[in-house]
């Protein structure tokens, strides 16, 4: 049992790392044919980690650890998420300590660690990305916790595993009106995380609209791919993540390989529909004002305190 | 005596006390309201001898003498002793700057009387228990030491003139020792003595300070001395 | 043996004092003689040959000569002279203090005199205060006299009222009738009268008229009142020799008529509380006090108004016996949270830092009355600690205020800054007299403040506690905000201007004692009890 | 024997000897001696309180003491808790204290009094939780206010803000005290006596109305000495503008007594309450936590933003205890055990780091002269130790993994999740939105932490005295070490504490026995699954970094890193002028929450003489004013104000007014005794 469990971990962690890239690229290219476009193909960010990967580290002048330890660590705290998170198995050997909110929390201090990296760097832009990165995470953190909080209820904990299996034996959970507002509400969290449109455009360079790209325009070379990276698996892991919560079926909760293998798939398949969702919604879709963001995060943090009330009274009649 | 002539006579006094009190609040004069004082000082005097005369008892009409020696004589002279001065300096500049008149009081002469009307009624309402307790000639004559007690509270309130003050602290004085003699013939003798010293040091200190007041303002209207407030 | 000693303790608070006054009188008398005999001589050459030539003759330094050798060696011996009295009032009531524990009671002059323990007690503070003031007092004068104020017998003149000032206070504190209380505390009257207008300045004639005014008609309440009661007590059936001794009417006081008894309270309590700085006879004092000599400030603020209020303490004894404690409470507590509102409201926007202490002492007389008119062991207790803390640390506070007032020349409070930079021990010492008259511990204000209010709310008087307390704090917000502007900040130079540590022991050694009774009262601990014991607290 | 007392005494005594030590000695050894008593006297405190946390009890009475009342002293588990925190923060802060004070002139901190009160203050801070009668409490506690107010004042000279802070804090301490006073006296009145032994005893007869009475007036006292709106206003100020040393003292140890007041009176002596009294706290806390750390992230003063960060984090604490007290008034007592507990924690997880956080402010200031983060900025490269030991304290104030705030809000949110479970439709309405204000401000936090760490310490300079900086010196250095490692064994091994926080929790009236569970390598609330395991998390996270940081350079070519110049969208040599300051940094947030911070804004434009369209220098002004101040506290002080002036009409000047005063009244009270009493 502990094999097939420590293996879901490293699984786990292998196909947030390696499927990060491969998410992206094929995000673009959904995009790009949506758009009338051929699209440089699934594979190029992998090609583009590659060059990156190769060339020569570059530290500014002026700049401090900061600079240089936080691409890292954002890797690092996506990957210890990813360890956690029961994207394939929910019977893993760490399964006890996968907390939800532990898992927020390790995601936010990746952003935390490039926020400061942006403003170790002592540039207009580095400060100013790092000043509106971290306005979102902080207005983002109600609305993630309330979720959690809806989600956690009909558990009766905050531990992932737990919430999965449960759900995953007792469907109707998330036909409820609860499951539906939190589903929605994380969905717009995980945007705001993760730095879409509509709250950040991933792939804008202009300076008055840049929010993540203006934290991470100092960096080059191995130090970009790692940020890249990061960005990437932190994607796919919260694609993964909204799988899991809201269409579990498929995830192992037993240990077996054969359910991990089904499991594999299934999760591939699930973030890859997500991902082609939410690529396409980007087509239609523009970027937010970035002082109307808040409206959104408002909106969805009322989704979520429904959720939590509505589970509330409805647990309570029942 | 007789009951009926002591009553008489008592109350005579006392009417006497009262009016001239009254006098004092009516009258603008300061020279004129020094004399009214003096012979309210002999009102008051009788008082005690009265009593003395009237209950055979001679230590009261001795006290009695020295109080008219002191509330009619003394203090009448300490106070007439200050206004010649302070006139004096007044005729020595031929300005009448009015030290000797209460030229306007703060509540004018017949608002006064009818006030010091009003006090006499207070104090006869005040008084009902007093007499009530005991009910002999004497404390029904309280009311008028309370009464003028009231008064001498009042004319303090109101008059503007150093002396006037002094006579208004001296009238509010005698309707206390009045009341003594009336509620209880006199307190005890050491009190009494004690009493008519502070009341002595007190006017002299008054005067003194009148004087002072006078180097020092060039006036000796109260209503000058505002320098000290907040 | 113990008749004589005790004739001897009870006698000599008051005579000493007054030997003392008697002494500087015949030693003022002998460099006034001086200048006497000096004036024909000075005058000789005047009528001779007009204005004389400075130099030529000894005439002309002859006066200065005496004028001033015997003062710098008379007036240093002057300056111990003074301690005398209060030494010998604190000696005497510690001698006391042995005598009436456990509530006994010394008479002497067939019973004129008598001490118990809220005797003993207020002869303590009376001492300790007296102590604090008199020691402070010749650099006071010194100050004068370099300002060119004090005119050649004004020293003496000082010496002598301050000497038959703390003689009335004791007289008043030790006699047990009634009549001679009041006269005593009149005495007081008269006595400050010449020595708040010492200065002779317009302000200071102000104040003096003002308070022999006030107080003088206040007072003369108070002896209606007490007639009223004599009125009462010889219907009552009580001779003529003991109507007013205290000891008896207590003792019979509920034989007295309730409608004239009534009467009588009501004036000695508007009376006396006008000494005391109660409203509504409250006036003289900011001014007063302001214009005092700062040792005589001290003097009248620390004592003289708990003296008043020593009075009132009797005569609560006789109305509540006489009525109930039902009325005595209702109108001292209405006249305390009145003085106290009109204090605390006064000080909000006070600019003159003597007014705002003499407001103080309005403040801390209400929280007294406060006390008095809770009346339960507790609070009687704390209302005593009370008069003794705010006693010390009131006379400091004065004192200091004095040093300041020669040091910046003004007693406006946005004139004097950075006091803490200009004169360290002074500041201090000043800063911790207003922190221990805002109650801070350890200073006993906050122990005795704490008992009143615990006595309150035990007696279910919450309420009038409660508003005690806000009007008390809004007093502390107007005294810390004033204090700190005065005291903090940088100094005007980088020199400090301190005075000579000779002129601050007294000061110190008044915070050490407010502070050591706010820590432990040691062996005042039965006393206190006693006391309270004495004046109703059962 | 038992360790208390003589932990105690000897506190005590080196108190006693510190403070003339510290009055009398020259120089540089007033500081060392005052300092040495100081630490002394900490870790007395500490010794005393670990040992109350390990169950040791102790209880004495000194009748002679304090008059008219007699000093009473108890000392259990809660008590013990907090005189451990205070005595642990203490013993850092002086070792801190002695090298803040060294060479730092005549004046302020190292003057005589600075140095004879600082053991003082510190020995009060151990002992007001000892305290067992009402008398005891309020005399410590105004000693604790009056030796803290005088320090606040030590820096006087210098600067004029401080004496304001200082009539402020003194003020509002005082209404503070005024409030106890009047609660606490009312429950001692009806619960016929003072020692908290008779108020337990009589507390259950008194009536519910009182009862709401007193922990009403107590709660407001407390929760303006903890820090929490609406009584807040005195520690933005008097924390900013005491000497650091003594900020790290106040913020880190004194503000925690708030909370231990609300516990010991609310829980202890009153044996818990009602819905409405927690509900009130926890909406309290709410709202400090969102308040107090929106002002921190509009602030631009470092120790201003850390006075903040400290009314959030006790509005945190205060969330927690409020929780409990909801979940006990419904009859979940267990789970109230575990929202105490947490609130607890974060108490001592509050004090390890803000001490730090203060310390190392301390030592920028002394630094540069400069608290302003807008002039501050490069000092990672000039003061990399203490850079080091900010960024230590900031992780366990931002409140997430791996720093030891974060342990206890994930317990907090835990226990607040959790609620939800008990029934009743005030926990319903109450909770969701309590998880979202302890979310919102757990946000805020990393921005004001980023913004904090970033702007002061990184980039370049942005003035010459953030230039010129130098590196502390070892015993400060040495102090803020020891925090650090007490925030380091906080985060990775909170079990340590379980057993004591259970006892305090019990000593508080809940069954907190086991409150909090896991072991020493982990921690999870009683009765609820979900567990922390903080060493695991930084063990993965360090693993996890290796590899990030080893895979590339496999990968790559293993060059060394080459320095280049910055790219700033090639727009030339960036200068400090370019950098984000911190009033640009909290700009996105300021627009974000304009309603509720209402942000006062001046442009100024000058043009040039010669047309108005060319602008020669541009003024440009903002202030964030707290809000709470000017709505509630500018009214009541202009009514005083305006009272006072009117008040100065009753004292005019003229002897027939105050005659008339007596005049007047002598004749109504006659008229009252005619017409019948």
């Amino acid at each position: 049992m502990s094999g097939v469990g420590y293996v879901a971990v490293a699984g786990q962690v292998a196909v947030v790392a390696a499927g990060g890239p491969l998410l992206a690229g094929w995000m673009r290219q959904v995009r790009a044919r949506m758009e009338g476009r051929v699209g440089a193909g699934v594979l190029q960010p992998w090609r583009d980690m590659r060059k990156l990967l190769r060339k020569e580290p570059i530290t500014p002048v002026g700049t401090g650890p900061a600079l240089r330890i936080a691409p890292a660590l954002v890797v690092a705290t996506v990957a210890v998420a990813a360890a956690l998170v029961p994207l394939l198995s929910t019977d893993t050997p760490i399964s006890d300590r996968a907390d939800l909110i532990l898992v927020v929390a390790l995601i936010a201090l990746g952003t935390l660690a490039l926020a400061l990296a942006g403003l170790d760097s002592g540039t207009a832009f580095g400060g100013m990305g790092a000043s509106r990165e971290m306005t979102v995470a902080a207005l983002v953190e109600p609305t993630i916790l309330l979720s959690v909080f809806a989600l956690s209820i009909p558990a009766g904990s905050t531990n992932l595993p737990a919430i999965v299996s449960g759900t995953v034996h007792d469907p109707a959970r998330l036909a409820s009106p609860a499951g539906l507002l939190a589903t929605a509400a994380l969905a717009v969290a995980v945007l705001a995380e993760t730095g879409r449109i509509p709250v950040d455009n991933p792939s804008t360079h202009l300076e008055l609209t840049m929010i993540h790209e203006a934290m991470v325009l100092e960096y080059a070379g191995p130090d970009l791919a790692l940020v890249e990276l990061g960005a990437q698996m932190r994607l796919t892991l919260l694609l993964g993540l909204l799988a899991s919560l809201f269409a579990p079926w498929g995830i192992a909760t037993s240990a077996s390989w054969a359910a991990l293998a089904v499991a594999l798939a299934l999760f591939t398949l699930k973030v890859a529909v997500l991902g082609a969702v939410l690529a396409a919604a980007e087509v239609f879709w523009a970027k937010l004002r970035l002082f109307r963001v808040p409206e959104l995060l408002a909106g969805s943090f009322l989704l979520a305190l429904l959720a939590v009330i509505v589970s509330y009274f409805l647990s309570s009649e029942s | 005596m007789s009951e009926g002539l002591f009553t008489q006579l008592l109350d005579l006094a006392c009417g006497a006390f009262l009016l001239a009190a009254v006098i004092v609040l009516w009258r603008r004069e300061l020279t004129a309201i020094v004399r009214v004082f003096a012979l309210q000082g002999v009102a008051l005097a009788a008082i005690p001898v009265l009593l003395g005369v009237h209950e055979r008892r001679w230590d009261l009409v001795v006290v009695g003498v020295g109080i008219g020696v002191l509330r009619a004589g003394l203090l009448p002279y300490l106070v007439r002793r200050a206004l010649t001065a302070l006139t004096a300096g007044q005729q020595r500049y031929g300005t009448d700057t009015g030290e000797s008149r209460e030229t306007q009081p703060l509540v004018n002469v017949a608002a006064s009387l009818l006030t010091a009307a009003a006090l006499t009624l207070l104090a006869y309402a005040v008084a009902r228990p007093l007499v009530e307790l005991d009910p002999t000639p004497e404390t029904q004559a309280l009311p008028v030491g309370l009464a003028v007690v009231l008064i001498g509270f009042f004319t303090l309130v109101t008059r503007r003139r150093a002396l006037s003050q002094v006579v208004g602290f001296l009238l509010l004085d005698n309707g206390i020792t009045a009341t003594a003699f009336l509620a209880a013939a006199g307190v005890p003798l050491i009190v009494e003595l004690g009493v008519s010293f502070d009341v002595l040091l007190a006017v002299l200190v008054l005067q003194i300070l009148t004087t002072r007041m006078r180097e020092a303002f060039g006036t000796t209207d109260i209503d000058d001395l505002r320098e000290l407030h907040d | 043996m113990g008749e004589v000693s005790s004739v001897l303790l009870l006698t000599v608070p008051t005579a000493l004092p007054l030997a003392v006054a008697g002494a500087y009188a015949l030693a003022g008398l002998r460099p006034r003689t001086g200048s006497v005999l000096a004036v024909p001589s000075t005058a000789e050459p005047v009528m001779a040959g007009g204005r004389p030539a400075p130099g030529t003759d000894g005439a002309g330094r002859m006066p200065t000569a005496v004028r001033e050798a015997p003062p710098a060696q008379g007036r240093h011996l002057a300056d111990w002279a003074a301690l005398v009295s209060p030494a010998g009032i604190l000696a005497c009531a510690v001698l006391l203090a042995l005598r009436v524990s456990g509530g006994r009671a010394l008479r002497a002059y067939s019973g004129l005199l008598r001490a118990d323990a809220l005797t003993v007690w207020m002869l303590l503070v009376v001492g300790a205060v007296a102590l604090i003031a008199c020691a402070s007092a010749p650099a006071h004068l010194a100050d004068e006299g370099e300002a060119g104020r004090a005119a050649g017998g004004s020293v003496w003149r000082f010496h002598i009222l301050v000497q038959a000032f703390l003689a009335a206070m004791c007289l008043a504190v030790v006699t047990a009738n009634l009549g001679v209380l009041w006269v005593a505390i009149e005495a007081t009257t008269i006595v400050t009268a010449f020595l708040v207008g010492h200065r002779r300045t317009r302000t200071s004639v102000e104040a003096a008229w003002k308070y022999v005014v006030i107080c003088s008609a206040g007072i003369a309440l108070a002896f209606l009142g007490t007639v009223l009661i004599y009125y009462a007590a010889r219907q009552a059936g009580i001779g003529e020799a003991w109507a007013l001794d205290w000891p008896t009417l207590a003792a019979r006081a509920d034989r007295l008529d309730p409608a004239v008894t009534r009467l009588g309270i009501t004036l000695v309590v508007l009376g006396f509380g006008a000494k005391a700085g109660l409203v509504p006879l409250h006036a003289w004092l900011p001014d007063a006090h302001s214009q005092a000599p700062a040792p005589v400030s001290a003097l009248m603020s620390g004592v003289l108004l708990s003296v008043a209020f020593a009075a009132l303490l009797r005569y609560r004894m006789i109305a509540n016996a006489a009525l109930g404690p039902d009325f005595t409470r209702v109108l001292l507590t209405v006249i305390a949270l009145l003085t106290l509102a009109l204090a605390a409201a006064l000080m909000l926007a006070q600019r003159d830092y003597k007014r705002m202490l003499a407001y103080s002492s309005m403040e801390h007389m209400s929280l007294i009355a406060l006390g008095t008119a809770i009346g339960t062991p507790l609070a009687l207790s704390a209302a005593l600690l009370h008069i003794a803390g705010h006693g010390l640390a009131k006379s400091v506070a004065f004192c200091a205020s004095g040093r300041i007032l020669h040091l910046t020349g003004t007693a406006r409070i946005g004139r004097v800054r950075g006091l803490l930079a200009r004169a360290p021990m002074l500041g201090g010492a000043f800063g911790l007299a207003v922190a221990a008259l805002l109650a801070f511990p350890p200073f006993s204000l906050f122990a005795s403040e704490l008992g009143i209010a615990r006595a309150g709310f035990t007696a279910g008087m919450g309420w009038p506690v409660a508003i005690a307390l806000f009007l008390v704090l809004t007093a502390f917000a107007a005294i810390t905000a004033r204090t700190a502007r005065m005291i903090l900040g940088p100094g005007p130079g980088p020199h400090a201007d301190e005075e000579p540590s000779s002129n601050l022991w007294p000061l110190v050694l008044g915070l050490a004692a407010c502070a050591a009774l706010g820590i432990t009262l040691g062996p005042l601990a039965g006393l206190l009890t006693t006391a309270a014991h004495t004046i109703g607290g059962r | 024997m038992s360790l208390v007392p003589a932990a105690l005494a000897t506190a005590a005594g080196l108190a006693a000897v510190g403070a003339p030590a510290g009055a009398a000695l020259p120089g540089v050894a007033r500081v060392r001696a005052s300092g040495v008593c100081t630490a002394g006297v900490g870790v007395a405190g500490c010794a005393a309180g670990v040992a109350a946390l390990g169950g040791q009890r102790w209880a004495a009475d000194f009748p002679d003491l304090m008059p008219l009342a007699g000093a009473y002293l108890a000392v259990d588990a809660l008590a013990g808790l907090f005189m451990a925190v205070a005595g642990a923060v203490i013993a850092a802060v002086a070792v801190y204290g002695i090298g803040y004070a060294t060479g730092h002139g005549e004046h302020g901190v190292s003057s005589r009094a600075g140095q004879a009160l600082l053991p003082l203050f510190a020995l009060t801070l151990v002992l007001v939780p000892a305290a067992a009668s009402v008398t005891t409490f309020l005399v410590l506690w105004e000693l604790m206010a009056f030796t803290s107010l005088l320090l606040v004042w030590a820096e006087h000279r210098g600067r004029a803000p401080v004496r304001a802070a200082g009539v402020w804090y003194a003020v509002m301490t005082h209404l503070g005290l005024v409030l106890l006073l009047a609660g606490l006296l009312l429950l001692a009145a009806r619960a016929g006596g003072e020692t908290f032994a008779a108020l337990r005893a009589g507390a259950a007869g008194v009536s519910p109305t009182v009862r709401g009475w007193v922990f009403v007036l107590t709660a407001a006292a407390f929760t303006s000495k903890a820090g929490a709106v609406p009584l807040h206003a005195w520690l933005p100020r008097a924390h900013p503008e005491a000497p650091s040393a003594v900020s790290a003292l106040m913020s880190a140890a004194m503000v925690n007594l708030g909370v231990y007041g609300v516990v010991r009176v609310g829980f202890d002596l009153l044996g818990g309450g009602p819905a409405w009294w927690w509900l009130t706290i926890l909406a309290l806390g709410g709202l400090s936590a969102v308040y107090g750390i929106l002002q921190a992230a509009m602030a631009s003063d470092l120790k201003r933003l850390l006075a903040y960060s400290t009314c959030e984090n006790m509005g945190l604490v205060l969330v927690g205890v409020g929780a409990a007290g909801v979940f006990a008034a419904y009859g979940d007592e267990p789970l109230a055990a575990a929202a105490l507990a947490a609130g607890l924690l974060h108490v001592v997880n509050h004090a390890a780091f803000k001490a730090l956080l203060f310390c190392a402010a301390g030592s920028v200031l002394r630094a540069t002269g400069e608290r302003n983060l807008d002039l501050l900025g490069g000092l990672r490269a000039r003061m990399p130790l203490t850079a080091g030991l900010f960024a230590v304290a900031a992780l366990g104030a931002v409140a997430l993994p791996p720093g030891n705030g974060f342990i206890s809000e994930w317990l907090l949110l835990q226990s607040l999740i959790h609620g939800l479970q008990v029934p009743g439709v005030a926990p319903a309405v109450v909770l969701p939105l309590a998880v979202a204000l302890v979310s919102l401000s757990a946000g805020l936090a990393a921005a004001v932490f980023v913004k904090a760490l970033g702007v002061a310490f990184f980039a370049r300079p942005r003035g010459p005295q953030a230039a010129g900086a130098k590196e502390s010196p070892p015993l400060m250095l040495a102090g803020m070490g020891l925090l650090a490692v007490l925030c380091a064994t906080l985060a990775l091994v909170p079990g340590l504490l379980a057993d004591g926080l259970g006892r305090a929790v019990s000593a508080a009236g809940l069954p907190g026995d086991g409150a909090l569970r896991g072991g020493v390598l982990q921690v999870r609330l009683d009765n609820i699954s979900s567990l922390l395991a903080p060493l695991w998390v930084v063990a993965a996270l360090t693993v996890a970094l290796a590899v990030a940081t080893g895979l590339p350079r496999l990968y790559g070519h293993r060059r060394r890193r080459r320095d280049a110049r910055l790219w700033d969208c090639g727009g030339g040599a960036p200068s400090p002028r370019m950098a984000y300051t911190a009033m640009s940094f909290a700009e996105p947030l300021q627009r974000v929450f304009d309603d509720v911070l209402a942000p006062e804004q001046d442009v100024d434009v000058t043009p040039v003489r010669e047309s108005a369209y060319l602008v020669e220098r541009v003024r440009f002004q903002r202030r964030v004013p707290d809000r709470i101040e000017h709505r509630l506290y500018e009214p009541v002080l202009g009514a005083l104000a305006r009272a006072g002036q009117a008040a100065r009409r009753l004292a005019g000047g003229s002897v027939h007014l105050y005659l008339g005063y007596g005049f007047v009244v002598l004749v109504v009270l006659l008229l009252v005794l005619a017409v019948g009493w």
